[in-house]
Formats: C-alpha cells, structure tokens, sequence
C-alpha cells in the first residue's frame, strides 16, 4: 500500500490540476491548473523510475550501494520541464496579450469565434 | 489494363473518364454554340432580365451573400443546428470538457467491456 | 446550322410569360387554374417560364399602373422576336372599374401591342386556353413575316 | 562511406539549423532572407524525396543517434534498446515527403504573403521550427522522442496561429488550442510513462516486441488514442481547430494541415506498429470508425453553414480527417483476420493512406488560395467578396481544381481514395459508405457555395482595385496544383509506388520490430 502512495498522490494532483482547469473562471488559475497537470506528469515519471533504497544514478558516486534508481526517466522528466517551462511562459504571455485585448481574465467573456 | 485501378467491387480508369468527358463537352458546346445570336445589341434585349428593374452600376446589388445561400436547407434543419452551434459555443473550458468527456467515455469502453 | 432554321419541321411548344402589371390576383389564380390538373395545359407543351428572354408570349393581367409602365416596356422589349402579347381580364383589356383612375396609365394596350384580349373577371381557363390558342396563330403569322423581311434584307444585301 | 544512410537526420537537422540560422541571414537583406527560406525548405524537399527514393529500393532505414547500434549492453551482457533512433519505414517516408511539399508551398507562399507584416524573422524561425517538429514526428522511432516532438511543433505552432498578435481574435484562437493541446500533450506523457514502467523501454519496436494487453497498455493506448484523435481534429474535440486555421496566416495553415497529419501519423503508428495484433477482439477500431464517421457529417454539416473563407475551409479539415480514420479503422478492423484484410481491409488500408496525401496536397492548395483572396480583398467573410475569377484567373483554376479534388469529383485525385475508402467500408456496414457519400455530397455543396459567392457573380466597385497575387504566391500554389495533378492523372503508379508500401509497411508489424531489434530479442 504504502508503495504505491506515490501513484495516488499523482492521481489525486492529476485531478486537482483537471478541476482547476475545468472550474476556474480566472485564466491565470487556469494557468495554474495546466501547471499542476505538468507537475503530475513529471512526478509520475520520477515514481517510476524509484527503487526501493535505491542510490543517485551516477556510477562514480553510487559507492557500495548495488541497487540505482532508474536514470532514464529522470532524463525525460528534465525533458518534460524544459518543455513545461516553455510552455507556461508563451501560456501566460498569451494571457497578458488576451487581457489587453478583452480586458478582462473571465473565460467566459473570451469566446468572439464561436459557431 | 495497367492503368485501371482495381478497388475489389470496382475499377477507376482515368483515361476513360478523361475521353468521355472530352466526348462529352464537345457535344455540350456545339449544343451551346446553336443558341440563338439575333438578338438587338443596345436594347434592353442586351441586359440581364432584374424583373424589369434598372440594373444596379455596382455588383453589390444584385448579388446573392454567402449568408443566404442554402437558406432553405438551414431552415429545415433549424432543430438540428441549434444543438449542433450550440455545442461550439466559443468557450475554451468546454473544449477541455469535451476532451475529458471522450477520454472518459474510451476508457470506460476500453477497460470495462 | 442553327436550331430555328428546324423549328418550321419541328415547330417549338409554346412559352408563356407571366406579369402582373397592377391586377387584383384573380387572373393570376385562373392561370395557376390553367396550368392545373384539370385543364393541365402542360400536356399540350404550354408552360411558364421564369424570364422572358425564354418567352413566346408575354401574358399580362391587370391594368397598367404608372409605377409598372416603364418595367412592363422593358419586360416586354426582352422577350425575343417573334412575340405576341396577350391580356388576361377585363382590367387588362379596358381597366373595368378601375378606368380613368389617377394612377393607371390605362389599359395595357396604351402601353403594348396587344394581340389577344381574354374578357372575364376573371376569365374561365377555358377561355384563357381558346386565347392562348389564338394566339398561336397570330406567332405563326409573324414568323412568317419575320422570314419574309429577312430574306428581302438577305436579297437586298445580295444586290 | 554512403552519405545517404545520413538522410533521416539531415532531414531533421537542416529547418532546425536553418530556423536559427535565419536572424543570421536576415543581416544581409530581405532578398537573403527569402532566398534561405526557400532554399531551406527545398532542401528539407529534396532529403525527404531522396529518403523516400532510398526507403522504396533499399527497406526501412534506421539512424541511431551517437551510437552504432540501437541496444546499450552492459558488462553483465544484458542490452537495452535504450538509444534515441530515428526509424524510417515506408509509411514515415510516405508521410515525410507529403509533409516536405507542403512546407515547401508554403514557405513559396509567405515569401509575398507576410510581407506586409512585421516581425518576418521570427516568423521564418518559428516556420521552420514548425517544419522539423512534424517532421520528427513522422520519422521519429520512440515514444518520448514523439512527445518532444509534439511539443516542439505544437509550441511552434500556437505561436504562428496567435502571430498577427494585433489581432484579439488570433490570440484567443492560439490561447484555445494551446489549453487544450497541452491537457493531451500531458496525457501523451502520462501514457508513455505507463508503457515505460510496464517494459522499460521507449523505444517503439521495442515495446511492440513484448506487448501484450493488460489494465496499464489499454490505459495508455485509450489516452494516446484520445489526445492525438484531439490534435487531428475528431469530432466532439474538434472546437479549437476551425478557430485555429482561421486566425493562422495562409502559409501556415497549409503547413498546419501536415502538421495535424503528423498526430494522425502518430496515432495510426500507435495502432498498427506499437499495439497491431495484440489489440485482438477489443472495441479499438470501433472506436475509431465511429469517431471517424461522426466527424465526417458534422465536420462538414457545420462546414455548409459557415460563411467566412477560411473557417469553412477549417471544418472541411475535420470531416476529411474522419475518411482517413474510417479507413484506417476498417483496415484495423481487418487486420487479424487474412481473408478479410485481403477482401476488404488491404483496400480501406490503401484508401486512408491515399487519402492522407491527396488531402494534405488539396486542403493546402485551399487554404493557400483563401489566403490569397484575403491577400487581395483584405476580409475573410464571403459575403464581401464577389465576380473575382475575371481579376484572378489563375487562383480562380487552381481553387476549382482543389474544390473539385476535395469534393470528389472524377477524375480527380480525391474520387480515387473516396472510392476506394467507399468500396471498403461498404464490407463492413452500408451505413458507413452512405454517410461517407452524404458528406461527399454536403462537401459539394459547400464549394459550390464558395466558388459562387467569391469568384462568379457581378463585380463589386469596392473590389475595382484588385490585382492577381504577386508570382511567389502563385509558385506555392502552383506546387500543389502541379501535385494533385500528378496523383489525378497517374492514380496507378501512384498507388503502386507510394501508397501500396506506405500500407504494406502499417500491416508488416514484424517487419517493423526486426527493423530494429533485429538479433537482440
């Protein structure tokens, strides 16, 4: 059980991020929402790659220890928040735009092409 | 024929097709060339029939908008349409809400059946 | 070789075009009657046409306004030689009730050449189709003549 | 040493390079800049084709990046396919070169098209960003690599929809798509994670090697399915995609509708090569023949009410994505049984493929041509426009040909994959055809109703001034039109040399694991 709490907690910030997304009027929120999304990703990557006990995957400095954690996914989650971070700059930078244009945050007020 | 393409139940050939449409527009345009040429040039005989109305300078006048095109079909279909429009209705959270719906309603299909 | 050069082998079915020019409707619904399985004037190839560039015969019902002289010339003028004109109603041929009225020009033989005046009001379809047959004549007699002025200007051109 | 075995990487590496390269050359004058432009792009053009050539002679091509061979071993002797590899079999070429043409027609069309905009620069850049990101897509052979590359392209992408950033409307168009491309992109990550954690491998062969389906791979398969269905336009997740298309520049547009190709490359690939046989009696390719279908009729029932140029143009997108998916989704169908896949499957395999090319070349020539009324009117609304064909002649041609292509009208390119697409679902349910015929017919209608609102009808005073498009517009839409008449006047060197491969190689799952794996499993 106490395994797998790692998996819950992405569930449970996965979901968070989703209603965040799905309730919010204030696009910044929304923003937010989109950040807790990547957030979940980038720690489910990292539960996976996780042994039990296991040492930093460096072979110099891994020392006596035999089991090392998985360096693969932590590769990829350096990927996945590079490309989060590139994300979320343009997606709030779209958002200064949007409120000079509409002056407003409410979502329900952007909404010209429609139909 | 190597240039047949075999679909199974079928066969398209494009260079037939081409040859009969060649047969074909020939016999439309000579239909064409046989229309009547003695009418009076620079009498109302010249102009385009507007119900007998003057013929507006500017095209705008006497064109037909995109707007108004298959108005018939739009009024018919009028229930459908609404629900259909109504469904784009510009706001980005319901874009998302779709997504999830139909992940939701996949995984359901997928993983339960 | 052009089609009208066959139309005396095989001659065209009559096309009829239709202008109310200031009528109460009632010679309209008697033509719509004509056209009607009943009388199905149809099936002897007698049909409305949707402009007049398409026309034999300019069918007019009621009498001339002011507002619809200038556009029943025009009207009139775009239908293709040979043509024939007919009037539907006492309106048309004599403006009835409404002679000498303030804003009629008159009845439409103050406007067109009339070739077949239908009394009535409105006119039974009977009596629109013995018109429309006279009518036929009357097109048949100025095709000729057309032919004849034709074939005098090709002479002429030839000298 | 054979330079050609380097093609799939200097496919790649030429718009990457080039897009950074292009401040540089912006130093030396607008002509310079031009000039690089489309001689990048041509040269993307020229790899892609010569790739293509090389798959066709010489069987998949496999380019591990920094190693010799795909597989690390360690000194235990155990070796894991671990190397990012970059796997072209025939469908990848298939796609590469249609993807390349349409970069190039653009890249021919924006040389005039943006010119009267600022900011060219970053427009080149983000354009050729845009290029090597759906290319990578195509010939990527790993999972993760795949999102990297989705997100490369989608970035680029939001950031060309919202460029005319004057206008509010393009700003709301690249803020939708981008909230609702990034909620997929993350279901792409969560989804090769689960595959990851279940085989420790990204590596696509790889996976396809060992899988087999339990609770964690239908999850994965259901999410992957979902956000690339999203990002190739399927009908209840559609909403962001006329929107997009409208706001982008015409240029592009174009390049976008490859770009949507790439995802449905994406998904196709997930099904046939990843997933292929193992997916056995599930509801899979239902799924996607129903998406398809319903995307069909209400893509273009939407499509026939619309009255701006290129949001109608945008809608057709979503009902032509729904033949390629019918397609592909009775080929799925048919994919483990041999006497049905000969009958009918093969053929519907043949029809969606074909169709790919055929659509990416005619939406292009489409969205290139409304650009170009925009170009010369200056509005997008049908309503203003009207007796342009006598001011245009050319782009009056090359539209009428794209409309009669898409609408599927013999002899043209887009009656060829229709038919086929026709034939084949027929097998399955004569629903499925009758729907595909009634879009056909609604999709009819609705060019009719463009072409006799923007190019016949009388004149207008206000449209006095109008001129034909300057000739670098014309050569990008003349690209595609000389395209689509290849593919309409040789339909059966067409099919044999391009599309019966591209088919055979989805169907070859085998092919494709030994491609790579070869000895080591």
């Amino acid at each position: 059980m106490i395994g797998n709490l790692p998996f819950i907690v992405v569930g449970v910030l996965f979901l968070i991020g989703l209603m965040a997304v799905l309730m919010e009027k204030n696009l910044i929120k929304i923003a937010i929402g989109i950040g807790i999304i990547e957030a979940a990703t980038n720690l489910f990557l990292i539960v996976l790659g996780y042994r039990t006990g296991g040492s930093i995957p460096v072979y110099t400095f891994a020392g006596e220890v035999k089991t090392m954690v998985l360096p693969t996914p932590q590769a990829l989650t350096l990927t996945a928040i590079v490309i989060a971070l590139a994300t979320s700059a343009f997606m709030l930078s779209l958002i200064i735009l949007l409120y000079r244009h509409y002056g407003t945050l409410n979502v329900d007020e952007i909404r010209r092409l429609r139909g | 024929m190597w240039y047949k393409v075999m679909t199974g139940f079928g066969y398209w050939d494009v260079y037939a097709w081409l040859i009969f449409l060649a047969i074909a527009s020939f016999f439309t345009l000579w239909l064409r060339g046989l229309g009547r040429d003695d009418y009076k040039e620079g009498t109302y005989q010249d102009e385009i029939y507007f119900s007998g109305n003057d013929v507006p300078e500017d095209g705008e006048g006497i064109t037909v908008p995109a707007d108004s095109a298959y108005w018939g079909f739009k009024k018919a279909l009028a229930p459908y349409y609404k629900v259909l429009v109504s469904m784009h209705s510009g706001h980005v959270i319901d874009y998302v809400g779709y997504l999830v719906l139909v992940t939701g309603i996949i995984t359901a299909l997928i993983v339960l059946v | 070789m052009k089609i009208e050069k066959y139309l005396d082998i095989f001659p065209k079915s009559l096309w009829v075009f239709l202008v109310n020019s200031g009528s109460c409707n009632g010679c309209d619904i008697e033509v719509v009657a004509t056209l009607s399985p009943r009388y199905d004037i149809e099936r002897l190839g007698m049909k409305l046409v949707g402009t007049p560039k398409h026309a034999d015969i300019l069918l007019v019902t009621g009498p001339v306004t002011r507002f619809m002289k200038e556009k029943l010339e025009r009207i009139y003028a775009q239908v293709p030689d040979p043509k024939a004109v007919m009037v539907i109603g006492n309106c048309g041929c004599s403006s009835n009730v409404f002679y000498k009225s303030y804003n009629l020009v008159g009845p439409v033989d103050n406007v067109l050449p009339v070739d077949v005046y239908v009394h009535g009001c409105p006119p039974r379809p009977e009596a629109i189709i013995e018109g429309a047959a006279k009518a036929v004549l009357k097109l048949e007699e100025k095709k000729k003549a057309l032919l004849r002025e034709q074939s005098e200007l090709v002479k002429a051109g030839a000298e | 040493m054979n330079w050609q075995i380097h093609l799939p990487a200097l496919i790649l590496a030429v718009p990457l390079l080039g897009a950074f390269a292009v401040p540089l050359f912006n130093l030396g004058g607008k002509t310079l800049r031009h000039v690089c432009f489309v001689l990048i792009s041509l040269a993307t053009f020229v790899f892609a084709f010569l790739l293509w050539k090389t798959v066709l002679v010489s069987g998949t091509q496999v380019y591990v990046m920094g190693g010799e061979t795909s597989a690390l071993t360690l000194p235990s002797g155990m070796s894991f396919p671990i190397r990012i590899i970059l796997q072209v079999d025939a469908f990848s070429a298939f796609m590469a070169l249609l993807g390349s043409i349409a970069s190039l027609a653009g890249a021919f069309f924006s040389v005039s098209f943006m010119e009267r905009s600022s900011g060219i620069v970053r427009f080149t850049s983000l354009y050729l960003i845009l290029t090597t990101g759906m290319l990578g897509m195509m010939i990527t052979g790993d999972l993760f690599n795949f999102f990297v590359f989705l997100e490369i392209a989608s970035i680029a992408s939001f950031g060309l929809v919202a460029f005319w950033r004057d206008r509010p409307e393009a700003i709301e168009a690249g803020f939708k798509y981008m909230l609702v491309s990034q909620l997929a992109a993350m279901m792409v990550l969560i989804a090769v994670g689960f595959l990851y954690g279940r085989y420790s491998a990204l590596n696509m062969a790889a996976v396809a090697s060992v899988i087999h389906l339990g609770l964690a791979e239908k999850i994965a398969l259901v999410f992957l399915l979902a956000a690339l269905a999203m990002k190739c336009g399927t009908f209840p997740m559609h909403m962001w995609l006329p929107d997009a298309y409208a706001e982008a520049p015409a240029g592009v547009t174009c390049l976008l509708v490859a770009v949507s190709q790439a995802s449905l490359y994406g998904l196709i690939r997930v099904c046939y090569s990843v997933y292929g046989l193992t997916m056995g009696s599930s509801l899979i390719p239902w799924v996607i023949i129903i998406l398809g279908t319903a995307s069909m009729f209400f893509g273009v029932s939407m499509a026939v009410i619309q009255h701006e140029i290129k949001r109608l143009i945008g809608y057709h997108s979503i009902s032509q994505v729904g033949y390629m998916l019918l397609g592909l989704g009775v080929g799925l169908l048919a994919l483990g049984d041999p006497q049905a896949l000969a009958d009918y499957g093969f053929t519907a395999m043949k029809g969606g493929v074909y169709h790919i090319f055929n659509y990416t070349m005619y939406k292009g020539l489409l969205f290139l041509a409304a650009g170009a009324l925009y170009y010369v009117t200056g509005t997008k609304d049908l309503n203003e426009m009207g007796g342009l064909a006598r001011r245009m002649p050319f782009t009056t041609i090359m539209f009428a040909i794209a409309a009669a292509a898409i609408s599927g009208l013999p002899p043209f390119n887009g009656f060829v994959s229709k038919l086929l697409i026709y034939h084949s679902s027929f097998a399955v349910h004569p629903f499925f055809a009758v729907a595909a015929l009634v879009t056909s017919v609604l999709t009819l209608a609705s060019f009719v109703k463009i072409f006799q609102t923007a190019f016949l009808g009388p004149e207008k005073k206000k449209l006095e001034e109008v001129r034909e498009v300057p000739s670098s517009m014309l050569i990008g839409m003349g690209v595609l039109t000389v395209t689509i008449l290849v593919l309409t006047l040789f339909p059966t060197w067409t099919l044999s040399n391009l599309v019966e491969p591209a088919a055979k190689a989805l169907v070859d799952q085998a092919g494709y694991i030994a491609a790579v794996m070869g000895g080591v499993f």
